[in-house]
């Protein structure tokens, strides 16, 4: 599954986008964020549980609870200041 | 129509292409967003002379065109024009433009009005300011911009 | 500033003009009102081809006068416009201008709208349309442009 | 005092513009009215009680009861109806 990134969540992570295999048991946004919490430091500091973050599964903006596949296009940022 | 570019745009040209030869419109209603030169009251008294505003290509697209969709179903538009830029701008620069033009003057207000709320609160752009020493800082989102949504989700319009 | 003239405009130069230079302009609201090449639903089939604007020079000025310094009060603006022309019109031209400019979007969108409402229900202009006939009709007041209104004198902005 | 017509009162009435001379009794916008109402079947038809009408004062709407002097300027239209 590809990642993004976008804003200050780049910027922390130090990418732009990559490219995750899900294992089995992640079936939803909320397995996915964990599981790139376990990819280090950074990672846990910039999806920390104080931090507001959305995210986007296929361009469209996605609940926690959202369903996730292989295929699907991921992006996480920081709440939008456009305009 | 939705355009998301780089490079700017004339407000005035924009406004006059959109009313030519139609004579159904009524009014047309425009917003144009700038970088403003302000000072940080806040923290510091250094000022943003420019910002770069990041985006999310295809995202973006994506949510301008049901921003305008929807829009088009609430009201009765002749036309809808949404031009958003993305990429590093000066004080001054446009940023982002609406253009909603209707047989009746309230459609092309209310629409106008609408589409910048929704903007603000939903299409992926994140602004990264520059101040006059060079240090970029992301802008964090503003609870107004929210309530200003709101608005919309409550009204019977 | 106000004008009252005879001749057609340039909404995208006027836009433009404005924003020059002031960087303290964080959005602009602009809304034009043009001459509508609609069927009267209500009577018959004619068509409005043009109309011609009569207004009583003095007060005219004066009342913009007073309604843009009421906007100016009300809201934080960086420069108002209203431009309003007189005489015959066809279908199509522009028969008025409002641009406001603030640092700040609501400002902008809510002083534009209450111009525009004001304007309606008290500049002393009168619409004598003229269908495809050559047939000349005052244009009735609308309860609606009241209504409008009454809207701004009700709200605590 | 100058007396001018707009829009279908103009027409109506067939004059644009009348100098009239106000006897001692007249004070009050109110009282134009009823003056100019003497003047002919045409300022009856268009100053008539169902006619609705406006009434500036230098300038200034002016309700029935305003006061009106040898010097102003009065001036009497239909709703205005432009933008």
């Amino acid at each position: 599954m590809k990642v993004l990134y976008f804003a200050w969540l780049r910027t922390k992570i130090g990418c732009a986008e990559e490219e995750i295999s899900l294992p089995e048991n992640v079936k939803t946004v909320a397995d996915v964020l964990d599981l790139l919490r376990t990819k280090g430091d950074a990672y846990v500091e910039a999806l920390g549980e104080d931090k507001v973050i959305r995210v986007a599964v296929n361009q469209d903006y996605a609940p926690l609870d959202h369903p996730v596949k292989q295929g699907d296009e991921f992006a996480i940022f920081p709440p939008v200041t456009g305009g | 129509m939705i355009r998301v570019q780089a490079e700017n745009f004339d407000v005035g040209a924009e406004i006059n292409a959109l009313s030519e030869g139609n004579t159904a419109i009524g009014g047309i209603c425009s917003f144009v967003g700038l970088v403003r030169d302000f000072q940080h009251t806040k923290d510091d008294d250094t000022r943003v002379s420019a910002m770069t505003l990041e985006h999310y290509p295809g995202m973006t697209e994506k949510k301008l065109a049901e921003i305008e969709e929807i829009a088009r179903q609430r009201w009765p538009l002749e036309d809808v024009l949404i031009i958003h830029r993305y990429g590093r701008m000066e004080a001054g620069e446009n940023i982002v433009l609406v253009v909603t033009a209707s047989a009746h003057r309230k459609a092309a207000f209310e629409s106008a009005e609408f589409l910048m709320d929704y903007l603000k609160t939903k299409a992926p752009f994140w602004k990264l300011e520059e101040d006059d020493q060079g240090q970029g800082k992301w802008v964090d989102a503003r609870d107004a911009d929210d309530h200003a949504l709101t608005k919309w989700e409550k009204s019977q319009l």
